[in-house]
């Protein structure tokens, strides 16, 4: 088995204790934790070289300017993209929201379809919802096969030239499912509607070459994937985004000002409304930094091999049901699971006793939930620190739990 | 471990699993319904009031055994009781979970209960994040009593 | 004099040498130094609570939403508010546009007029171009005095029941004027318009007390104001608030999401969706307890003797000239000036060989430039940790500028 | 200081303050403008071509004195030139300013220049955040050069 123990010691929250208990960090699909690379690129940042962006001739606002430039260049080269389409934006939502708004508020009207899937964030619903209020489009949902993936079955008759967007997850963060990303995206190019891509899930865990995906737009977040809180991206094709209006207006922005109207800068800074997250796009950059030095590939294989010894112990439980594909190439790393009548977060609270962090809840997928019926699950997901060990203390923490509400 | 033990007795395993008054009401009855967005639990109540006096009650909802145990109790603590007594159960029992100042009103030296089956979740104390579990039904019956009082 | 030298060892890239000078940082406007407090601050949230907020049961998510919602707290009652109405966003510019779509979309139709002032940042004009033109609402501009200040002697014919909006800097970015709040916030209310405060440049530089001010909005940023980049706040009314859509959709935001409808949780959550600025709130909070502890009246009072100091000496300098107020009652410690035909960035350069940091540009603020007649000012600022002695720098070298350029 | 004397060398300056060909041309002409937005920087071209000759020239704007001198000293390089010649100055110009690759063709060792006076704004390498005040006139004059192909 791929042994990446040695890099817990980049992470110093990892040597933490949790009740007693040392820390098994079980919630990366929530948040990851970060190397000390990614904390000494931003405190250096700010103790070194801290300034405004892109307006200065002096040299700290040259020399910030110059970090923030290249770590732009550093996560579109981890995507395969080029940094002009690179947009920095607050997170996933953000730049799911500035599609929507930008795109969707200028290009959609009455009687529109956007199809979304069910499995999707809430992330990547509740922003359609408001462009349909808007625009008065129609949101459009896929369902799931008995595997848990997307049920593509229906595609062909829902497609029409009413379909403007299909906007999908390319790995769901409740079931861990990946989505069917060639089949929308094509079925997307065959209607002329544009493919959103959130790829809040997959960034993180995937070799991503979003050039041959061929989506029109992409959307990460960097706290998902060893970067800071508060800066995210969002990816789109050239001759979308030059033709996109921006939707925050603000300096940096602009071309030119007139007091009644203005013309927008060239894309990226269309879209960078503001002074830009800037010491977190170092970070940022120092996280994709790391995340290439391990290499892809390697995390991969690591994930997976973490999940298939996961999902192997975890049926060994009884009571204990699985919601998410079995099949260990259908998904990532991310397991709900419900355990006979015990509710989520009582799961959760016994957990934490012994130092391991799941999550419980609806995991802002409330359609989801109600599609399969249930208000909550308990969830662990995985990242390149964890290791089998820490399944073991899972599975030990589960059977306590039985115990505790008399599950014979 | 003990904190846990004392967390899942075993009156509040019987709770959950065998919510008093489920249901809903028919007669004359104010609604109310209590929602924690950050977990997902809900709480629905019905009360009758009738002269002043809770007469009767039914809740539904989902939720965590803490959110429904606390439900299901507050349910036989308050059928049969005028409504300045049932307010004044609710103030003990914040109390009681340090949700509102005041001296705790169950004494653990002190013989018989002033909170009856209610004093069980005194376990959820240790556990700071559910302490709003087990305040849900209560905030939920707050708001049915002001419902009640501003119909009348 | 206010000697507030000590904390300069708060500061660790004040030690840095620019171009073998030491620094002379005098460019707060556009962003502040930290204090090493700060970036402790969101160091140790990295390295023992990192968690996402909100939603978990585990020990992290509750000690990380305790951070996250202890910091709001702070920043609310520095600001002398309730923390239930102080909405963290990315930054001014977000908030202003939060407030321009949220409330603008929403209530402004055809023939209303939103006025703003010939002072505003580019923040506070395009997003209000875009409102205006989604909506078929107006811009309407007041101008300004021969002292630099708003002048408000049109208000009155000005003002009639289409006017919906008003909306204004506290402090202008350029000049250093103080707004007239009072003034304009009692126009607003007297037609029912909405007042809008733009304080980008006062929160940091005064005690403001925003229930006093009465006005229905207000926006800033942590980054000038020693916090970090990546946050800021907008605050409103609570009815306002509540009664206002968000702009963003996403999760963290909602109260229930059903497949084509959703309800939204109560302000301040409302307007956060998606994971928010955990670490940046964080190091927000540290900013503002930082500020407190030195007194904002201290602080007032060392910026106006600097202030005082600053317009003096640089009034000895021939062919300078001052855009901006000359009495300090009337302003904060932005200085923009032009120095003969010197244009500003080769003020900047040449500066910027001393070690001293001055912007150079339009300020993001070109209908104000357009309004003076020049293309570009120089602009020093100054924050609690500049001195007399900086000033002394700057002086001599301007005289060097202008002996490189001949001025006799 | 010495970079700074260097940088702004009387040349330069006096192109600065006296900028050769400031206006705006009649007769038939090709019109282009460049802006640096992050520093407001404006440079407006006009360029008359007759049979494959850059035979006119006028520029306005305003801007830093490397945007204008460099535009200035473009103005004398440029008219009266074949356009294949006027290329090739951009192209020397833009490997002297290190914007594109290539051997150096200004040799401080070697007599007689290559891009006249041109030249004198070899200082503005030490500044690398100047550079594209420097490029901007150039930047302007290669976008003018295409419309007039196109035209063709
Ligand atoms: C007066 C004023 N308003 C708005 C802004 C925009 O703030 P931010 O860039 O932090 O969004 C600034 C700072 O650039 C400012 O000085
Ligand atoms: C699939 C998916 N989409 C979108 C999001 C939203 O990301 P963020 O909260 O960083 O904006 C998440 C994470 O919460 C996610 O898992």
């Amino acid at each position: 088995m791929s042994d990446l123990s040695a890099l817990r010691a980049d992470f110093p929250i990892l040597a933490r204790e949790v009740n007693g208990k040392p820390l098994v960090y079980l919630d990366s699909a929530a948040t990851t934790q970060k190397p000390q690379s990614v904390l000494d690129a931003m405190d250096s940042y700010y103790k070194h070289s801290n300034a405004n962006v892109h307006r200065g001739a002096h040299t700290l606002a040259a020399e910030a300017t110059e970090l923030y430039e290249s770590a732009r260049g550093k996560v579109a080269s981890f995507i395969g993209a080029s940094p002009d389409q690179l947009v920095f934006t607050r997170g996933t939502t953000t730049s799911l929201n500035f599609i929507a708004y930008g795109w969707g508020l200028n290009n959609l009207s009455r009687g529109d379809k956007i199809i979304v899937t069910i499995m999707e964030h809430h992330a990547n619903i509740v922003p359609w919802q408001l462009i349909a209020k808007y625009t008065g489009a129609e949101l459009v949902y896929l369902e799931l096969d008995d595997e848990f993936c997307v049920d593509t079955s229906e595609l062909e008759t829902l497609l029409d030239d009413r379909v403007k967007v299909v906007a999908f997850a390319g790995m769901s963060n409740v079931t861990g499912a990946l989505g069917p990303i060639e089949i929308l995206t094509q079925a997307a190019a065959s209607v002329g509607a544009i493919s959103v891509l959130d790829a809040a899930q997959l960034v993180p865990h995937a070799q991503v070459d979003v050039e041959a995906l061929g989506v029109d737009f992409m959307a990460f977040s960097a706290h998902k994937m060893l970067g800071p809180t508060g800066i995210g991206a969002l990816w789109g094709k050239a001759d979308l985004l030059a033709s996109m209006e921006p939707t925050e207006g603000g300096g940096e922005m602009i071309n030119v000002v007139e007091r009644h109207t203005s013309t927008w800068a060239p894309v990226p800074h269309k879209f960078e409304a503001g002074t830009p997250p800037i010491a977190e796009a170092v970070g940022f950059g120092a996280a994709v930094d790391y995340l290439a030095a391990v290499g892809m590939d390697t995390l991969r294989d690591h994930e997976r091999e973490l999940t298939t010894y996961a999902l192997e112990r975890l049926s060994e439980i009884p009571d204990l049901t699985i919601y998410g594909p079995k099949d260990v190439t259908k998904r990532g790393g991310a397991i709900s699971f419900q355990l006979g009548d015990i509710h989520a977060h009582d799961i959760a609270t016994i957990l934490d006793q012994d130092g391991i962090a799941v999550r419980a809840g609806h995991h802002c997928a409330r359609p989801l939930m109600k599609y399969f019926g249930v208000a909550a699950t308990a969830r662990a997901s995985f990242y390149l620190y964890n290791t089998t060990k820490e399944i073991d203390h899972l599975v030990a923490s589960l059977h306590t739990a039985r115990g505790l509400f008399g599950l014979a | 471990m003990a904190d846990l033990d004392e967390l899942y007795r075993g009156i509040i395993l019987d709770h959950y699993r065998n919510p008093r008054r489920k249901g809903t009401l028919d007669g004359d009855h104010v609604h109310a319904e209590g929602l924690n967005p950050s977990c997902g639990d809900e709480f629905f109540l019905d009360i009758a009031i009738d002269d002043g006096v809770v007469t009767d009650a039914a809740m539904d909802g989902q939720g965590c055994s803490i959110s429904q145990a606390s439900g299901s109790m507050m349910m036989d603590a308050i059928v049969g009781k005028p409504i300045d007594e049932v307010r004044d159960i609710a103030h003990k029992f914040r109390i009681m979970m340090s949700i509102e100042e005041g001296d705790n009103p169950v004494d653990q030296e002190r013989p018989g209960s002033v909170l009856g089956d209610l004093e069980a979740l005194q376990g959820v104390r240790k556990f700071p994040v559910r302490i709003k579990c087990a305040d849900l039904a209560w905030v939920t019956l707050t708001d049915a009593l002001e419902r009640a009082e501003s119909r009348t």
